[in-house]
């Protein structure tokens, strides 16, 4: 059968899975963390320790401050240091709690144990709530808070949940390796998650460049009649949701709409998987796997990180930093962000630290466009970037926002493939902001 | 590590650049170079390596001292320019009016927008449309294949479509076809016309390699070639004795040339599928016009620079499928 | 012949005086409303109806006259300045005379003063840098130095450095348009009134952060110390997380903050030298 | 904004003038009665007379600055002669049109203003036409279409509306000159580069056998030129200011 | 059939701005937005219709019985001037949509040479009425294909980097230029 | 001096009194000229047919018969010495031309032969088609001393004997079209006689 994916857009850039098949190795703490009160979508949580409080691992340090916003946790034993703005990824100083660590105490009614819990019966009210308490957000990148997808809005329903285990990007292997590892808890987390949004059906999707995670989640989900694992042709972007779900069911979420409009709910694996250990083992989402990698690294992993450990220590423990490194990238080449400092901490959404050489680090020289219209046969979602573009570097925000530009998910394909290497995808993303004011604004009045 | 460097994402590029498609294209050009030159010798040689000399030339010169610009001269646009403009000139046109073509083509048709990519009209059409308006007399006589050694003292004639042309005002078409070279000898290339026009396999076997590099897409050569045909395949199966039937047509005169490399130029063409449906079909109705009501006895190379004006109103309102717009809910 | 005269001037009298009679009694029936000052305006425009304006026609252009806001953009080439001038003085949008002010670049972050930690590679604009990251030197206050002031400006007047790397105004060209004040992300660029010699005093940095962290990327940086706030005998100084601010309308030249601020990060532009020089700050507080 | 000035260059007293500010100033001062009477020493100033005259010229020419009047220029330029004629035809309807309407300027009233000087230019053109026809029957076969249409000129109304219709004889003749003249010069440089690389003769004075680039006597060629004949200008214009 | 062939080489064989010169400073002037250029050509087609029909009544039914031949500019440009005012205050009363459309354009049609032009020219190829119409319907059309192609371009340049000097009007004159050169591909079809 | 005010009197009469002096003013000028243009324009006429037949002494322009043909008109001019024809001008035309209408003057001897041709109007493209003008090219000489009835007014491409002009087939054979037809309404309306 051929394989399936979405039909319109993408490209297929060298995967370059170094870290495939490594085992996730499970990182000490370090010896100081510095935990962000906003690594999720939405309102910054609220403080609630002050300095020099001793927290344990897993304590409530900070607490949910709006409706879309989560909680946050210690993710190690230790003394608060100081509150105070520290340098995040961009380079801006934003408010976090610094930990020294001592020991590694945790909280009461965690269970640490690897057992597999399967049975549940918790009321899907209940499951909601459990996940909101555990600070659990989207781990696919987005750190939307899980516990408000989980909650249909009124006069709309969800049909399928979907499970992506997509991992489109290049370089990255930490869902991968989640599904290879923790497979069996996995399964337990789809039914949860199903039970808390009251759907029937589950489809995991996953790129066929994971035929072992493919292989192994289907043997898993034998038995369960609602669970399909779905096997896709490598193309990236499938992993946006908006594609996943045209790849699996054809279905096509309205522009400006989101996924519940038509009937689906997507969430991560690592995300689903923090679910199991938030419903089942009462832990709060205090760390994650993430996959440290690049060309010149002498031994590219995946971690299982506490929330708040510094970048540098993964790389030191990778083998350290490799001389001709000219770049280092949170997330996947094609939508993460260069980091300007190798002392930010690690948050929530991170999912990957990359090390670029610095030959590939430089940007090519901007050409004029040739109109070769490579970009558009590139977008995923139809639009015209060349044409975004140049609106954009005439300020023509208006016109901007007539071509749909709000619907461009930045996925870059299209300043990937663009042979005049023009910046298309940085003036997209400036001329989004700027019709969101421009909308705001119109609200306003 | 020196520096960090930051830059928005995507942080990786496609192997693809603008010399490598461009590099593509000339070789892809290679093999109607060389048909070409086996048909017209050496009058082939000097006009098409006076047509790029000049056309590379007057790129540097024009950047550099009038634009006062980083020169791009050697990115191959110029050379791509070049060639066609040779490729669409008789083997015998003098070095001087090869020149003036290369100047209207790359100084008006070019450099006066910007530069590559601000153009709105085919470059290389609107130097050899130049030189066919400025001197008809020497843009209308053709060379006879296979005089090797000669240049400007080559025997000339017509075309088969001038040919054509003439005679159906007073003839039927069967009176006229033994005038006029057997289909296969078209394919082959062995007939009068303009220097790069006349091989259809060499300029197939050329757009097979931009397919497969994927430097162009299908749907232009073949919405063009397919328009053609049908409408002249209509026309004769209304009147064989006056209207030439849609093989002719379609191996005769520039049509593949055009088809193939000139209508396709990325700059001058629509940016959408079905903008480029529309586009070929405009260009193929044009030609056939031309060809058949027309004065002219060939209309490709009108044709296209006449579709190339409509291609910012096409660009203007065909936009691409919207992801989610048509449908909702399945 | 002379019937030929007659009936030329019988036809074209009759056809102009029929024209009139008619035109007169059709505008008497479908006589419409509207602001008045069009009709008014129309008449002050040369009534070529060229199009050269870019509208549709002189009736149009006064139309869009007396609606618009603002002549920006809005010219009649036939008429030239004049037209335009009494345009305007129709609708009572003669210039109001204001101060004369000129555009003043608030930072200093030179190469020598900041050091740079990271390589920025994006798309070639300060808004789109600002909105990706703190830039270059690490100070989130500071110029980014991509000229998006530089492109906005219409009368040349602003200017990259190549060796600060900061933009410099011009002030006999600056029109105080405003341009680059909109156009910079930062808000660095103000628009301060314009002294004698082009004279003027002022804190040539927006950072708030506080001041250890501020002079650690960059070591003239405002630091919020408030010494040039005391320093001040004619309360033209304020001070505002962290920084301090001349107002311009108040400040006397006296020069006496001057010399006070630990950073130098107060500039003096357009003055005789001084008697005593004030001592090197600077160059001690970059080691 | 002393009161002399404000007179002058406002419409205070319901008279406009065309006049600087800065000239205005140099005048203060001056002993004169009336605000017409500044306005008669303004208009006969003479340096000023020679402005008025010379912008027609390059600064404000009606083809190469104002872009009007582009059909003749276009239409007519295959050779510099015929370019010179229509030149002058037209200003000779400039100027004669621009002395009646400055002259009746004060009889018409608004509501009729436009109808009254459209048959005041299109007798001077009617009269150009038969005289022509009559006197040099070439030219006008040559020129054809063109004649007429200087009735629609946009420059001949535009001059009538925008100079005569607000100032004095004297000076309407001047600004219909220099107006004219100007449009004259454009057409015969446009007419003379067509000539030249188009038939490879001046005046009609051939000096390359055979034919020129063709393309420059049809309708792309005029378009062409004409297009970089401004950009010329336009620089001529920037070393002249 | 001969109708359309009347139609045919007004719009493409010799379309009236790119081959006849008429109505080039509108077609310079209106033509840096697509939306204006088709309101422009509505008017256009508006007013040249119904000029031509009146210009051709007042010639064959006026002039010529008197012989007065000689006075066809000034009785035609005073016909066209008063039609398109009486036009402009009767769409402006009854219509504002339509006007605010094509109402806004009138003005600027009485200075354009291609309606003068084009009565003129009705009236010198020996036309009937009927004809007259229709070449003036079919010099309307090919005024407004060549001015909404040519205001697609000039949009489209607004984006591009053309050089400075060329900007604006220079650059719009070598396009007209080009597109003359392509529309020359038509001579000769009728 | 005040303005007019915009009255309804005002109005019509400042019209009235612009139109009335104008028109006096067209219409003398007229009559001034119109002279003249009737003897400019029978001047060119006369020049044309001069230079077609021979020397004549009476006043061809005055001795005019027409033929309606092809939707337009033919116009026979005699030339006469005494009273004895010497030769007729027929004033020609023909719609193929490459673009649009070409008007010629042919002058026949009474056997038909032709005497020589002038081109009166055309609008064919300067350095082409405009090689039929006698002062551009030799291509008209070769008509002269002709008889169709003989030599076939055709382009040698159509199996004719006229050379074409260079790269100008269409004005050539629009050429042929006109004389042909001047040719046939010639014998026509001598055959009539
Ligand atoms: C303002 C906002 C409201 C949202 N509301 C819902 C919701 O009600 N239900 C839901 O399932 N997801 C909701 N989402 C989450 C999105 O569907 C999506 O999962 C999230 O934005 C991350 O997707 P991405 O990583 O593809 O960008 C919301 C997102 C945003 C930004
Ligand atoms: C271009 C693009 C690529 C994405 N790739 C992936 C991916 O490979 N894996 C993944 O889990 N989520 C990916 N996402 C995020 C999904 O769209 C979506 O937000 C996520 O699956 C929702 O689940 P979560 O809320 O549990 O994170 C991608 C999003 C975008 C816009
Ligand atoms: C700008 C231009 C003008 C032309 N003008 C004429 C013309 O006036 N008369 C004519 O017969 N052909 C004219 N042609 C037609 C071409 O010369 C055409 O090739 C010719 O009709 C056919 O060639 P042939 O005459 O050598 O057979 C013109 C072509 C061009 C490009
Ligand atoms: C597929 C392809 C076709 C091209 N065809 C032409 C052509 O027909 N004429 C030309 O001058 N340049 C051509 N070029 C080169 C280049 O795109 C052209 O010079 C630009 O129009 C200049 O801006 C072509 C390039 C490509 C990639
Ligand atoms: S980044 Fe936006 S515009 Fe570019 S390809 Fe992706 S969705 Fe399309
Ligand atoms: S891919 Fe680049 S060069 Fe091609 S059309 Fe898009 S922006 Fe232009
Ligand atoms: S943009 Fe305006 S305010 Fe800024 S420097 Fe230029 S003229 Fe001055
Ligand atoms: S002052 Fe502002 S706009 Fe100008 S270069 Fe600096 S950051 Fe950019
Ligand atoms: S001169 Fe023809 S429209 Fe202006």
């Amino acid at each position: 059968m051929r394989l399936k994916t979405f039909s319109q857009g993408g490209v297929h850039p060298r995967e370059l899975k170094l870290s495939a098949g490594k085992k996730i190795e499970i990182l000490p703490p370090p010896e100081t963390v510095i935990i962000p009160v906003s690594q999720h979508l939405g309102a910054p949580s609220k403080v609630l320790v002050e300095k020099m409080a001793d927290v344990k691992t897993g304590q409530l340090i900070a607490k949910s401050d709006g409706f879309i916003s989560t909680n946050i946790h210690a993710s190690v034993s230790g003394k608060v240091l100081k509150i105070d703005d520290f340098t995040d990824t961009s380079g801006y100083r934003r408010k976090g709690i610094q930990i020294k660590v001592s020991g590694d105490e945790w909280e009461e009614g965690i269970d640490r144990s690897d057992d597999l819990v399967k049975e549940f019966s918790f009321t899907s009210e209940e499951i909601r709530n459990k996940i909101l308490e555990a600070g659990i957000v989207g781990l696919g990148g987005a750190t939307f808070p899980s516990h408000v997808k989980l909650m249909v809005p009124k006069g709309k329903s969800a049909e399928y949940m979907i499970i992506n285990g997509v991992e489109c990007e290049p370089y990255l292997t930490a869902d991968h390796a989640l599904m290879m590892e923790r497979g069996e808890q996995l399964v337990v987390g789809i039914k949860i998650m199903m039970k808390g949004l009251g759907v029937e059906k589950a489809i995991l999707g996953i790129e066929a460049n994971k035929p072992d995670a493919i292989q192994k989640m289907k043997s898993l989900t034998e038995q369960e009649k609602n669970i399909h694992v779905r096997g896709l042709k490598v193309r990236y972007p499938q992993g946006g949701e908006k594609q996943l779900i045209q790849a699996l069911l054809n279905r096509r979420v309205p522009g400006g709409g989101l996924p519940i409009d038509v009937g689906v709910v997507v969430f991560n694996v690592g995300t689903v998987y923090a679910a199991y250990e938030a419903v089942q083992k009462n832990k709060p989402l205090i760390e994650r796997v993430v996959t440290v990698t690049g060309k010149s690294l002498r031994e590219p992993s995946n971690f299982l990180v506490r929330i708040g450990t510094p970048v540098s220590y993964l790389i030191e423990k990778c083998g350290g930093l490799p001389a001709d490194t000219g770049k280092v990238i949170s997330g996947g080449p094609m939508m993460g962000k260069a980091l300007t400092s190798l002392e930010v901490p690690i948050v929530k959404g991170s999912s990957g630290i990359l090390l670029m050489q610095e030959s590939e680090s430089h940007r090519k020289e901007i050409l004029p466009c040739i109109r070769c219209s490579k970009c558009i046969s590139a977008c995923p979602m139809g639009l015209e970037p060349y044409l975004l573009m140049a609106l954009g570097k005439n300020a023509l925000f208006e016109r901007m926002e007539e071509e749909k530009v709000l619907d461009c998910i930045e996925c870059g394909s299209c300043s990937y493939v663009c042979p005049s290497a023009r910046p298309l995808l940085d003036y997209i993303r400036f001329g989004k902001a700027e019709v969101n004011k421009l909308i705001r604004s119109r609200k306003a009045i | 590590m020196d520096k960090l460097v930051v830059s928005p994402s995507p942080h990786i590029h496609s192997e693809a650049s603008v010399p490598r498609l461009m590099y593509g294209v000339i070789i892809s050009l290679l093999p109607a170079l060389a048909v070409s030159i086996f048909y017209f010798g050496i009058g082939m040689i000097i006009i098409t390596s006076v047509s790029i000399i000049s056309c590379i030339l007057f790129e540097y010169l024009i950047q550099k001292f009038i634009l006062k610009v980083r020169p791009t001269h050697l990115d191959g646009s110029a050379f791509i320019t070049g060639l066609l403009l040779a490729f669409c000139l008789p083997a015998n046109t003098p070095i001087w009016m090869v020149m003036i073509g290369a100047l209207a083509a790359i100084g008006i048709g070019k450099m006066t927008f910007g530069g590559l990519g601000n153009n709105i009209f085919n470059p290389a059409l609107v130097g050899r449309v130049f030189l066919f308006v400025s001197f008809p007399v020497a843009m209308t006589s053709w060379p006879e294949p296979g005089q090797w050694m000669k240049y400007a003292d080559a025997v000339t004639g017509a075309t088969p479509l001038a040919i054509m042309k003439e005679g159906v005002a007073s003839r039927t078409v069967s009176e006229i076809m033994p005038e006029i070279p057997g289909y296969l000898q078209l394919f082959l290339g062995n007939m009068k016309g303009s220097s790069g026009e006349i091989a259809a396999f060499a300029l197939l076997i050329g757009m097979l390699y931009m397919l497969y590099r994927k430097i162009i897409t299908w749907h232009i050569p073949v919405s063009i070639i397919g328009t053609v045909f049908l409408f002249t395949g209509i026309l004769w199966l209304i009147n064989p004795d006056k209207f030439a039937d849609p093989l002719f047509h379609i191996l005769s005169g520039g049509l593949m040339l055009g088809a193939i490399y000139m209508a396709t130029d990325y700059v001058t063409s629509p940016m959408t599928v079905r903008g480029m449906w529309i586009y070929g079909v405009g260009i193929g109705v044009i030609t056939v016009l031309i060809r058949i009501f027309g004065a002219y006895p060939e209309g490709v190379q009108f044709a296209i620079l006449i579709l190339n004006a409509f291609v910012p109103l096409i660009n203007k309102y065909v936009k691409p499928k919207r992801f989610g717009k048509e449908v909702k809910n399945g | 012949m002379n019937q030929i005269i007659i009936y030329t001037v019988i036809s074209l009298v009759a056809i102009g005086a029929g024209a009139a009679v008619i035109l007169y009694f059709v505008a008497k029936l479908f006589r419409t409303e509207e602001d008045p000052r069009i009709e008014v305006v129309e008449k002050a425009l040369p009534g070529a109806n060229c199009g050269g304006c870019g509208y549709p026609g002189c009736r149009n252009f006064a139309e869009v006259l007396v609606r618009s806001e603002s002549f920006d953009g809005l010219f009649c080439p036939v008429g030239g300045n004049e037209t335009m001038a009494a345009v305007a003085s129709i609708l009572g949008r003669e210039a109001i005379e204001q101060e004369p002010r000129v555009a003043v670049v608030r930072c200093n972050g030179t190469p020598e003063f900041r050091s740079l930690k990271t390589h920025y590679e994006g798309a070639p604009t300060c808004a789109i840098a600002h909105s990706l990251y703190a830039g270059e030197g690490g100070c989130p206050y500071g110029c980014l130095g991509l000229g998006d002031c530089v492109a906005v400006c219409k009368f040349d007047a602003i200017q990259m450095n190549p060796v600060t790397g900061l933009p410099e105004v011009m002030d006999d060209k600056c029109t105080a348009c405003g341009a680059c004040v909109d156009a910079c992300p930062r808000g660095i660029i103000e628009l301060r009134k314009k002294n004698k010699k082009d004279r003027k005093i002022y804190v040539s940095c927006i950072n708030e952060e506080k001041g250890a962290t501020a002079k650690k990327n960059c070591a003239v940086a405002c630091i919020g110390c408030s010494l040039c706030f005391k320093a001040c005998p004619y309360e033209a100084i304020t001070m505002n997380n962290n920084l301090a601010f001349i107002d311009s309308d108040k400040c006397k030249l006296c020069r006496k903050c001057v010399p006070v601020c630990p950073t130098n990060a107060i500039l003096e532009i357009g003055f005789p030298p001084r008697k005593t020089e004030p001592v090197e700050k600077v160059a001690d507080s970059s080691q | 904004m002393s009161n002399l000035s404000r007179m002058a260059s406002g419409t205070r007293f319901g008279i406009r003038c065309r006049v600087q500010p800065s000239s205005v100033k140099a005048l203060e001062g001056k002993r004169c009665r009336e605000i017409l009477q500044i306005k008669w020493c303004l208009q006969t100033n003479t340096m000023n007379q020679w402005k008025n005259f010379s912008k027609g010229l390059l600064k404000e020419n009606a083809v190469f600055a104002l872009f009007l009047g582009l059909c003749p220029t276009l239409g007519v330029t295959t050779s510099a002669i015929n370019g010179l004629g229509m030149g002058l035809a037209t200003t000779f309807v400039l100027v004669m049109s621009n002395l009646v309407v400055s002259l009746v300027k004060n009889f018409i009233p608004d509501k009729v203003r436009i109808p009254s000087f459209i048959v005041i230019i299109a007798t001077f053109v009617t009269i150009v036409e038969m005289v022509m026809k009559a006197y040099v029957p070439v030219l006008f076969d040559a020129l054809g279409l063109f004649i007429p249409l200087i009735v629609v000129n946009c420059i001949v109304l535009g001059r009538a509306e925008a100079f005569a219709s607000k100032n004095g004889v004297w000076s309407s003749i001047v600004d219909g000159a220099g107006m004219g003249l100007g449009f004259g010069l454009a057409l015969t440089v446009l007419g003379s580069v067509r000539e030249i690389l188009g038939s490879g003769s001046i005046f009609g004075f051939k000096f390359i056998a055979g034919d020129g680039m063709l393309v420059f006597v049809l309708a792309p060629g005029a378009f062409i030129a004409l297009g970089y004949l401004i950009v010329l200008a336009n620089m001529l214009k920037e070393k002249t200011s | 059939m001969e109708y359309i062939l009347i139609i045919i080489a007004a719009v493409f064989v010799s379309n009236i701005v790119l081959n006849q010169f008429l109505g080039i400073c509108p077609f310079i002037g209106v033509s840096s937005k697509v939306s204006t250029a088709f309101g422009m050509t509505g008017a256009v087609t508006f007013v040249m219709v119904i000029a031509t029909l009146v210009t051709y009544i007042i010639f064959q039914y006026v002039l010529v019985p008197f012989q007065l031949e000689y006075m066809r500019t000034i009785t035609f440009i005073l016909v066209i001037a008063s039609l398109v005012q009486l036009v402009e205050i009767i769409l402006k009363k009854i219509s504002p949509p339509l006007y605010q459309a094509l109402g806004i354009f009138l003005p600027l049609i009485t200075t354009n040479c291609a309606v003068l032009g084009v009565a003129v020219l009705a009236v010198q190829k020996d036309f009937n009425m009927l004809e007259s119409v229709v070449f003036a319907a079919g010099n309307a059309l090919g005024f407004g294909l060549a001015l909404i192609t040519f205001s697609g371009i000039r949009e489209y340049l607004e984006l591009k980097s053309v050089p400075k000097r060329m900007k604006g009007v220079p650059i719009a004159f070598i396009v007209a230029g080009l597109m003359a050169l392509a529309f020359m591909g038509f001579a000769g079809m009728v | 001096m005040a303005k007019k005010k915009s009255t309804f009197l005002n109005m019509v009469l400042t019209l009235l009194v612009i139109t009335l002096v104008a028109s006096a003013l067209l219409g003398s000028i007229y009559s001034v000229t119109s002279e003249p243009i009737r003897m400019a324009e029978l001047a060119q006429k006369n020049e044309a047919i001069q230079t077609v037949v021979p020397p004549f002494d009476n006043v061809p322009s005055e001795e005019v018969s027409k033929l309606a043909l092809d939707g337009d008109t033919l116009y026979f001019y005699t030339a006469r010495i005494g009273d004895s024809i010497i030769g007729t001008a027929v004033e020609t035309f023909t719609n193929e031309g490459f673009s649009g209408e070409i008007k010629l003057m042919v002058g026949f001897r009474p056997d038909g032969t032709i005497i020589d041709i002038a081109v009166l109007s055309h609008a064919e493209t300067p350095g082409l088609g405009d090689k039929m003008e006698k002062s551009k090219s030799a291509f008209s000489v070769q008509f002269q001393d002709k008889n169709p009835e003989s030599f076939r007014l055709a382009v040698k491409k159509d199996r004719g004997d006229v050379d074409a002009i260079t790269a100008s087939t269409i004005s050539s054979r629009a050429y042929c079209d006109a004389v042909q037809r001047a040719y046939d309404g010639y014998m026509k309306v001598k055959k009539e006689k």
